[in-house]
């Protein structure tokens, strides 16, 4: 599944698009890319499904697009 | 059918296209008040060096979705005529205009209400995110207080 | 000495003004926000007649040493770069503009409490009549609510 | 002595300068103009002496100008 990451995130993956295994849910997600990435376990973000701020353990099917958002700078 | 609202820019925010926008809004003779934020990029210094530029990215279609929910709720909210937002994307020389938030009411604490309310809305809700070039080639992550 | 600042405008203010004085102050690169309010006559309607214009007229002098006082007490409680106020005198007909604040800061809740308070201010304090022109050769006197 | 008059006052007075018989202070002024424009008994205004709003009894001298300032209506 895809996973898009987002400002200074890109710093700790190198990519701002990431092609991960398929995960049952945002758990399995999460442990998965920190593994991957270890200096995630100590940033902060917010990740998103499908453009939705998640905060509960959520199901995710194949299609689903995740996304890292790092604290938001605009303006 | 929900209307695409053009929020991003490429590049700086033109001040004759402000005054374009402004000067678009006459024609409402039912508006008698606007108001205008706008962000502009300040070149602070990080240690020895000065920032030259701040380089926006953004998750867009979340922030396309994002602003039409803060434009439905600034409307619920106050008595507005019109509502417009611009959000620059790419580098913004400092001294260049990154945001511009434009409200019109028939009276004034609608427009100004509405028009503070909704800048702050964009710094803490919307999926954007601006890289300070410094001077040299580093760079810097913006944080918004 | 007390710099003549340029208050009043006659006529209505010209949207392309507003543009140049926002490109003006680009090259202060420690502003990072500007707050801009603009009042814009409307054409409300008396009976069955709409305003046409408004037909401004001030005690200048006294108007002129109030905007001073009012100008000190925003920088003294703000930390503000610049702040620029512009209103006409004479005829301004409807959807044209006849206020214009500005006020520039290098973060944005000065810039925006400021603009706001001295919005309050001038329509509170500044010795400035309205004669509100019907439609026909009637008239009624402005009342600021 | 010299009284501007400004907005609605206008419709009053008829005129944006008057000329007044010189009053020792703001009371007599005023109750000179009351009865001249008995109509000025029932607007609502301040009075300005060399454009300051004037609240307490203030002397005058001849050369004092005087302002009646209706409500604002400025922006």
């Amino acid at each position: 599944m895809k996973v898009l990451v987002f400002g200074q995130l890109t710093d700790i993956t190198g990519s701002d698009t990431l092609e991960v295994a398929e995960a049952p849910d945002t758990g399995r997600l999460l442990e998965q890319l920190k593994q991957r990435f270890p200096a995630l376990e100590t940033a902060a973000f917010l990740l998103a499904v499908d453009q939705q701020v998640i905060e509960n353990l959520t199901a995710l099917s194949p299609d689903s697009v995740a996304a890292l958002l790092p604290p938001f700078s605009g303006g | 059918m929900k209307k695409k609202r053009n929020l991003f820019v490429q590049g700086p925010i033109a001040s004759a296209f402000i005054g374009e926008r402004i000067h678009q809004h006459q024609s409402r003779t039912e508006i008698g008040a606007h108001s205008i934020f706008l962000g502009q990029v300040r070149s602070d210094r990080v240690g020895d060096r000065a920032v030259r530029a701040i380089a926006y990215t953004a998750y867009e279609e979340m922030a396309e979705e994002k602003m039409h929910e803060i434009r439905e709720a600034a409307f619920a909210t106050y008595h507005l005529t019109c509502m417009h937002v611009y959000h620059s994307l790419g580098v913004v020389p400092a001294g260049e205009i990154c945001l511009f938030v434009f409200t019109s009411a028939p009276h004034r604490k609608a427009a100004i209400a509405a028009c503070e309310e909704i800048v702050e809305r964009i710094k803490a809700e919307l999926p954007v995110w601006g890289k300070e070039l410094l001077e040299g080639d580093e760079y810097q992550w913006k944080i918004n207080s």
